[in-house]
């Protein structure tokens, strides 16, 4: 039989332990609601053009005659960020993936849908990460410190997008060439797109639009077989006069997997 | 005895702690206590033995009349110890004052006295050595632990180097081996130097001197004790035993604490080496000259040791045997063990000890040609070569008690406790911290075994008399046995304080109640008189 | 009851050695095996970019479970009053310490970047479960260490008190350990408000199984008596926690399937005999791993017999291991569903259906070292510590 | 700060005085006599064949001289007998195992070594890559900004001998300020040398360009830091003040009686070089004295049968 | 003096531990006492305080990597010796003016045996000469 004595204990501790929780909670969901939409403050983002791609991929294929070809995109990611190459495809990080979708209806037409991190408000990597090594910056790029991961790995598995890669072995293995502008990675650390970040800080001091390595060439790429506009168009979210806010506000771009909330800042158009 | 020591149950075990700067004041006759100091020496006693400045005093008094030189003939003796043992001057300079050691004595733990810490103990003579000797305490003085030497500092030495039973418990445990017991024993020897001393061993060691025993039994007498013993073996089995005395040419001259043919329970332990020695027709002897195993001089000083352990070879020698066989006893296995070879050898006119029923080479005894009883018997059960009969045990569950000098001083572990499965149904081990190379002293080891300092030898056997009633407790233990002439002596009247009923006897006394002779009657009784119950 | 009094073996006997050093090697291998991960990187596991999670997590979860069930046979005396039970306390705590460490040591050694492990402790994240459970599993490691080292000192009351404190705290581990899986609501196979109390169950179950022969076989080699009635207590805890255990898995997997977006999922893990998981699910985990030790202990002939009781143990303590990867591994082989439902993905490698996970040897060197640190150490502890019941007084009056 | 006294005087002479103290040490103690063969024996003698002796009985007792040098060797790495320490509980008169004191010391000690060996590094030119590999992996080198567990370690250590002194009742009573001073002064050179490198840095190649100067016997005075100083000046007047204190105890366990000597006595006979000859009653001295009885007991043809 | 043997073995092993160092360094080849000359570095002067940097570059590293990942604005660091002057948080920024890692850091670390492991993820002038060609 319980203690009248014991009981009050329990249920003391039982509450403490409700209120503690109800105010993390509380606080968590302020943060959520509270988030700012001031344009100076600026929050980067990403527009995907499923067509565009779709069509240049297509063109890709045509040329190449390889049924999954690397994009210039996908290219210029690996060079600028020194994304090895490896042939076991189990261990090849890839931070920008172009992956092929169609509808399960019978005969339906693939769609090239370009998969990268999503930079989710609420991203569930930085929430689970053990030492805040993966974390949201205040202009909402996620990061990754290497130099405090522990490469546990529980992002990965915790990432709704397959965004995240591990380094199973040294990137220099898999390198031909490096930009001296970025670091590698060692083995034994998880890796993901970042935006380009030191473009993006590096355009925000000049005072001018970032682009990252994959928009940029993609522009390039645009530009080369002469269609109308690039597929991936990035900036600053809370600037709704900016190409990507205007586009956001006509409520036509779509996330992946709203369902958990995440509130990616990858979007994407005609999925 | 009683009346003066305070009942167990009023003693208490509070344990002071005093400042360092308390404990370099040195404790004097002022706080000396009832029960704990020893009487002085004799003069009749110490003179013969060559111990200066003989005089008789009462340590309670003031005036300790030392000689007026006193302290320069102590520092020079200092120096001498300190040139002549390498182990005394390496303890004095490393100890770390860790405290492994300190409630390793059982002295400390029976009495609370922080001065009895083996640390504390052997700080007495070290903060003497620091002041005199080393440049540290000379310049620092109290500051480095070192303190003038003083009439006071002596009267300390002389109360707490007399609370030692030299048992070698805390050297066992110091991480570097530090031996308070061979600090005390080496201290003892320069208090002697200034006529510094009791009475209790020097009584035994003067009659050891002049006539081969502690006793001081004259050669008859030894001889007709022997007899006496022999009658009650015939009593008891109806064998009718020799027993040899002088006997030249025997193989094997046979060497006992001179307690074996006096007291009891030692008493047994004797009838049964007679029945044993019978029963293998061992050619051996005693002797009268040598009728002493044991060796008070290891209580005082180098030279008292040697001039005790020097009669056995010269007997030896003089009755032309191959080999000794000595007795239980527990200091004297630490003095023929460690002692008698360096202090007396080399025994090069003895044969090799080879064991004249099994054949067996005793390797370990090969220069001091010095054999235990347990190994001796040991061997014996090991080849089948004496028959024996558990179940005469029966009415005993047994303990067996590690003497400090046979464990710790000898390695003597393994030998009694197979001697004693072999001869009884019921063995029980005491508490594993309390055995073998931990094994507590009686409490009165070490020249201790004397009726003024009671209360200390009952506190300090405290320590034995718990493992002793957690056994008697659990598995209702009766006997303990152990292989030491003291324990022996001390045992009864400690179990008898501590209210334990438990009896005390020597493992060859269940040797001889196992022991099947040729031709014995059917036993009635044991050696001890009990009579066997009878299952009508 | 009189007072229990605990004490060594004597661990001289050449059995005794020749365990130890077998053991030791078989931690070297393990050992050996870290470290060529360690220096070559994980390429050398058999993981990938979507299995990324192998079997030293699988042993991870399990021996934090086990821990747990030992640590709750310690505290039966203290908890629950069952003073009859204070024979195994101290075993038993040793065990769950051990294996805890065990855990610890195969999280850390599992981790990319070992010689960061340790940012751990110097950075906290409170949304992170993960972060949580470093500080639970540390700090329940040193409960047991003090608790462990109260009843050495005989500290009776607290004893009691860290008994309490220790059960707590396990079912705090235990709850965590269980968000580590049914926190990620990115994987379907993994989101679930039932893992948390299932792993509490399945703890307890399995703890209990891997302790019983544990001390069947210690009792046995130092011939000390055992009483029987205290094992089948034991074994009959386990059965009743092996019946909820089976009631969940329906729950679980009947909520689950009631989606029909999950029925892929849910066939790939219980049907699809391509992958290995059919097999460790119907076979391993619930035919022998549950049913028949059920068995054993329902039907009359094995129930009274110790040894099958342990055998029963030991099977139950194989079939959670697979509970175990069946928790672990079926969700990261089912790849994410990235795109919104309609859309099929063609899957490249290693996003793929089914993903192939097959374990390396470090990996396999890494858990098995872990299993042998664990006993090595226990035995060794037997060695050092007073572990085992002095029970001569038993064996007096039985003659 | 140059200071050519502090940068060469003083460890010059500090180091000196270390050399010279141990060596004087040792010779004075070895030019002590060994009178008797005294080893503790802890555990079974060699002796007859069939008592075994286990492993552990060869270390306590040993038998012949390869076994004093496991002893040894167990007693100066692994602390053999203060494993063996127990504690005794007055109230219950029981005993335990109590290994705190054993821990502590024994995390002091090896991490000291390790510090202490990898402090190597600075007196040696070129240090070879398998070194800075070794030792980085013994002290265990954790976090991106480096540490070293083995500096916290022996802080740890340090800290707990020295805390047991003041809130131990026993170990108060039989500390000496000298105690407290060893354990200070090596407390202040961890801590200062802690301070150096995860606190105040200061630069390494003036302390190592000292160090090697010093080292090599070609002193420079090279400008350091104070804090640098500090640590060089406490370093040495713990070396200088070492052979004159009770951290001599790591030389002297060497030469420990009880310890560094075989449990044969009565296989191989200890000599002791200053052995005084016999004084006292020889055979036939007691036999005139005791003529009488001693004939007595000839005719009875020395044997004595109970009369039955 | 007694048991003379050993004590000479003890005082010999003694001495050899001593002195260890000492054989070692007059030994060993390429035994040089000071530190051999850094590389020097182009441009003007360093980020802070040549002085400053040569025990606190790590220290200064390590809060410039932690603000350039970070801080939004933390990449561009301003010299606290030298306002007014910015530096971008790279490693790489470091080589511009010391252009051989073997000839100055390396040089400096294996003098003082010290062995950072920035350079297994970070980039070096000798590791893109050897991938770049």
């Amino acid at each position: 039989m319980i203690s009248r004595r014991r009981f009050l204990i329990i249920a003391g501790s039982a509450t403490g332990a409700v209120l503690l929780g109800s105010s993390q909670l509380e606080k968590a969901l302020a943060s959520a609601r509270s988030e700012s939409s001031d344009p100076s403050k600026p929050l980067w983002g990403m527009i995907v053009d499923v067509d565009q791609c779709t069509e240049c991929m297509n063109q890709l294929v045509a040329e190449t005659g390889n049924p999954d070809p690397k994009p210039e995109c996908a290219l210029a990611c690996d060079r600028e960020n020194n994304v090895p190459e490896f042939r076991e495809k189990k261990w090849d990080p890839q931070w920008f993936k172009m992956l092929k979708v169609r509808s399960n209806l019978e005969g339906s037409e693939y769609l090239w849908v370009p998969l990268l991190c999503n930079h989710c408000r609420h991203a569930p990597c930085a929430q689970v990460c053990p030492t805040k090594a993966t974390f949201v910056r205040e202009d909402g790029i996620i990061m990754i410190d290497y130099h405090r991961c522990i490469g546990c790995r529980y992002c990965m598995i915790a990432c709704p997008y397959n965004a995240r890669n591990f380094n199973f072995k040294e990137p220099l293995d898999g390198l031909t060439e490096i930009n001296p502008e970025t670091d590698r990675r060692g083995h034994g650390v998880v890796e993901k797109c970042h935006f380009c970040v030191h473009r993006v800080d590096r355009a925000v001091k000049e005072g001018v639009n970032p682009t990252p390595a994959c928009v940029e060439a993609c522009q390039k790429e645009a530009e080369k077989r002469g269609f109308e506009k690039s597929a991936l168009i990035f900036g600053n979210i809370n600037d709704p006069n900016s190409e990507i806010g205007k586009i956001i506000r006509t409520s036509k771009a779509k996330q992946l997997r709203p369902s958990l909330g995440t509130e990616p800042k990858v979007y994407y158009v005609n999925l | 005895m009683s009346e003066e020591v305070p009942p167990p149950e009023s003693l208490t075990f509070e344990r002071k702690h005093k400042s360092w700067r308390q404990m370099l004041e040195p404790v004097t006759e002022k706080d000396f206590k009832h029960g704990y100091y020893h009487f002085w020496a004799l003069k009749k006693h110490i003179e013969p033995l060559d111990i200066p400045f003989a005089r008789e005093i009462d340590p309670m008094q003031r005036d300790w009349e030392l000689p007026p030189n006193w302290k320069e003939i102590f520092l020079q003796n200092f120096e001498d110890t300190l040139r002549k043992n390498r182990a005394f001057k390496v303890f004095m300079d490393i100890c770390v004052r860790c405290g492994a050691c300190a409630d390793k004595c059982h002295y400390y733990l029976g009495t609370g006295d922080p001065k009895n810490m083996p640390v504390a103990r052997a700080e007495i003579i070290r903060s003497i050595y620091r002041r005199y000797f080393t440049k540290a305490g000379r310049i620092f003085g109290e500051l480095a632990g070192a303190r003038d030497l003083t009439e006071d500092v002596i009267k300390e030495m002389y109360y707490y180097f007399y609370q030692c039973s030299l048992c070698r418990r805390c050297s066992n445990f110091c991480p570097y081996g530090i031996d308070t017991a061979d600090i005390v024993w080496w201290g003892r020897r320069l208090l002697n130097s200034i006529g510094v001393t009791h009475r209790f061993s020097h009584i035994s060691i003067e009659a050891s001197a002049r006539t081969g025993n502690h006793l001081g039994l004259y050669p008859l007498g030894i001889a007709e004790a022997l007899e006496s013993v022999a009658e009650d073996v015939y009593d008891v089995t109806g064998v009718v035993v020799d027993v040899p005395v002088n006997k030249k040419g025997a193989e094997i001259l046979f060497v006992a604490p001179s307690a074996d043919y006096f007291a009891t329970p030692h008493w047994f332990a004797c009838m049964s080496y007679l029945m044993l020695f019978h029963e293998i027709g061992l050619d051996y002897t005693w002797s009268t000259y040598a009728s002493e195993g044991g060796n008070f001089g290891t209580f005082q000083a180098y030279e008292l040791a040697q001039k005790l352990n020097h009669k056995v070879y010269e007997e030896a020698k003089h009755l032309g045997v191959k080999w000794i066989i000595g007795g239980e006893c527990g200091h004297m296995w630490r003095d023929k063990h460690q002692f008698m070879d360096t202090m007396s050898g080399p025994a090069d006119f003895l044969e090799d000890p080879v064991s004249p029923i099994t054949g067996t080479y005793f390797e370990n005894a090969a220069d001091t040609k010095m054999v235990h009883i347990c190994e001796f018997v040991a061997d014996l059960i090991r080849h089948n070569k004496i028959k024996l009969d558990k179940s005469r045990n029966d009415h005993w569950k047994v303990t067996f008690h590690d003497s400090c000098n046979p464990s710790r001083g000898v390695g003597l572990l393994e030998e009694p406790r197979f001697v004693i499965k072999s001869c009884c149904n019921y063995f029980y081990e005491m508490p594993e911290h309390t055995i073998r190379d931990k094994t507590y002293c009686c409490g009165s080891g070490g020249g201790l075994l004397t009726e003024e300092i009671m209360e200390l030898r009952m506190r300090g056997g405290m320590p034995r008399a718990m493992a002793a009633k957690f056994v008697h407790e659990k598995y209702g233990v009766n006997m303990m046995a152990n292989i030491c002439a003291i324990d022996k002596a001390a045992f009864p009247a400690l179990m008898e304080y501590w209210k334990l009923p438990v009896e005390i006897c020597g493992i060859d006394e269940l040797l001889g109640n196992a022991l099947i002779m040729k031709g014995e009657k059917e036993r009635e009784t044991d050696l001890r008189g009990t009579p066997y119950r009878r299952e009508d | 009851m009189a007072e229990l009094y605990f004490e060594k073996i004597k661990g001289d006997s050449k059995g005794y050695y020749a365990l130890i050093i077998f053991l030791s090697l078989v931690t070297a291998w393990g050992f050996y095996g870290f470290w060529v991960m360690f220096t070559q990187g994980h390429e050398t596991t058999g993981m990938t970019n979507q299995v990324i999670w192998g079997i030293p997590i699988v042993n991870v979860v399990y021996l934090i479970g086990a821990s747990a069930g030992s640590l709750i046979v310690s505290a039966l005396s203290g908890v629950f009053g069952k003073e009859e039970y204070k024979v195994f306390s101290r075993m038993a705590a040793l065990m769950a310490a051990l294996m805890i460490m065990g855990a610890l040591l195969d999280i850390f050694l599992d981790l990319g970047k070992i010689e960061h492990g340790l940012n751990t402790t110097l950075y906290f994240n409170t949304t992170s479960i993960f972060s949580w459970n470093a500080f639970l599993y540390t700090s329940y490691f040193i409960i047991s260490v003090i608790y462990l080292i109260a009843m050495f000192e005989r500290k009776d009351k607290l004893v009691k008190g860290l008994a309490f404190l220790a059960v707590g705290w396990a079912v705090l581990v235990h709850s965590g350990t269980g968000g580590i899986i049914g926190f990620i609501y990115s994987m379907e196979l993994w989101h679930s408000p039932l893992t948390a109390p299932l792993f509490i169950i399945s703890a307890i179950a399995s703890g209990i199984g891997l302790f019983i022969p544990t001390l069947v076989l210690t009792f046995k080699f130092t011939n000390k008596p055992l009483d029987e009635n205290l094992i089948k207590s034991l074994a009959k805890i386990m059965g009743a926690m092996i019946i909820v255990l089976l009631y969940m898995f329906c729950v679980e997997i009947f909520t689950r399937g009631y989606v029909p977006a999950n029925l892929e999922m849910l066939r790939m893990q219980l049907f699809d005999l391509n992958t290995p998981f059919p097999v460790a699910f119907w076979v391993l985990q619930i035919t022998i791993g549950m049913l028949i030790p059920l068995a054993m202990l329902i039907f009359p002939p094995t129930f009274r017999s110790v040894t099958w009781i342990s055998i029963a143990g030991l099977l139950h303590a194989t079939g959670v291991w697979f509970e175990r990867y069946i928790l672990v591994l079926p969700g990261l082989a089912y790849p994410k569903e990235v795109f919104p439902p309609g859309y099929v993905m063609e899957h490249t490698p290693p996003f793929e259906y089914a993903a192939v996970y097959v374990p390396a040897w470090p990996e396999i060197a890494l858990n098995i070292g872990t299993f042998a640190l664990i006993f090595l150490l226990f035995i060794i502890g037997l060695k050092v510590f007073e572990l085992l019941p002095k029970t001569e007084l038993l064996e007096e009056v039985s003659e | 700060m140059i200071n050519p006294f502090l940068e060469i005087v003083v460890p010059y002479a500090a180091f000196a005085i270390f050399i010279v103290g141990v060596l004087y040490r040792f010779v004075s103690w070895a030019n002590s006599a060994v009178p008797l063969k005294i080893p503790t024996t802890s555990g079974q003698a060699g002796t007859l064949p069939f008592i075994k002796r286990s492993f552990y009985d060869r270390i306590d007792s040993p038998y012949n001289k390869w076994e004093v040098a496991l002893r040894m060797l167990a007693e100066v790495f692994l602390f053999r007998s203060l494993f063996k320490n127990t504690r005794y509980y007055q109230s219950r008169h029981e005993h335990r195992d109590t290994r705190w004191l054993w821990g502590f010391a024994i995390l002091f000690h090896w991490s000291f070594l390790i510090v202490l060996i990898r402090h190597l590094r600075f007196f040696i030119e070129p240090v070879p890559e398998p070194f800075i590999y070794v030792t980085e992996l013994i002290a265990l080198k954790i976090w991106v900004p480096t540490i070293y567990i083995t500096g916290i370690t022996s802080l740890i250590g340090l800290g707990y001998l020295f805390l047991r002194r003041l809130f131990s009742g026993n170990e108060r009573t039989i500390s000496l300020p000298s105690d407290y001073l060893a354990l200070i002064l090596l407390i202040s050179v961890v801590v200062t040398g802690l301070v150096m490198r995860y606190i105040y840095k200061i630069p390494l190649a003036p302390v190592k360009e000292l160090a090697l100067s010093l080292i090599v016997f070609q002193p420079v005075a090279v400008d350091v830091h104070w804090l640098f100083i500090l640590h060089l000046t406490l370093v040495s007047i713990t070396i200088a003040y070492f052979p004159f204190s009770k951290m001599m105890h790591a030389g002297g366990v060497l030469f420990s009686p009880t310890r560094n000597m075989p449990n044969d006595n009565r296989k191989r006979r200890h000599v002791n070089p200053l052995n005084p000859p016999y004084h006292g009653i020889t055979r036939e001295e007691y036999n005139e004295m005791y003529k009488d009885q001693l004939e007595e007991i000839a005719e009875r043809d020395y044997n004595f049968r109970p009369e039955v | 003096m007694y048991s003379t043997k050993w004590v000479i073995l003890l005082i010999i092993a003694f001495l050899g531990i001593c002195f260890s160092p000492l054989i070692y360094n007059v030994s060993a080849p390429g035994f040089e006492l000071e530190m051999p000359e850094l590389d020097e570095p182009e441009g003007d002067h360093c980020i802070e305080d040549a002085d400053w940097m040569e025990p606190n570059h790590m220290d200064l590293l390590l809060e410039m990597r932690t603000q350039t990942i970070r801080d939004p604005g933390g990449r561009f660091y301003e010299s606290k010796t030298y306002p007014g002057e910015v530096y971008e948080g790279t490693t790489y920024q470091c080589f511009e003016c010391h252009t051989s890692k073997t000839d100055f850091c390396d040089t400096c670390h294996e003098y003082n045996g010290v062995s950072p492991y920035c350079w297994h993820c970070h980039n070096t002038p000798e590791v893109l000469e050897e991938y770049n060609r």
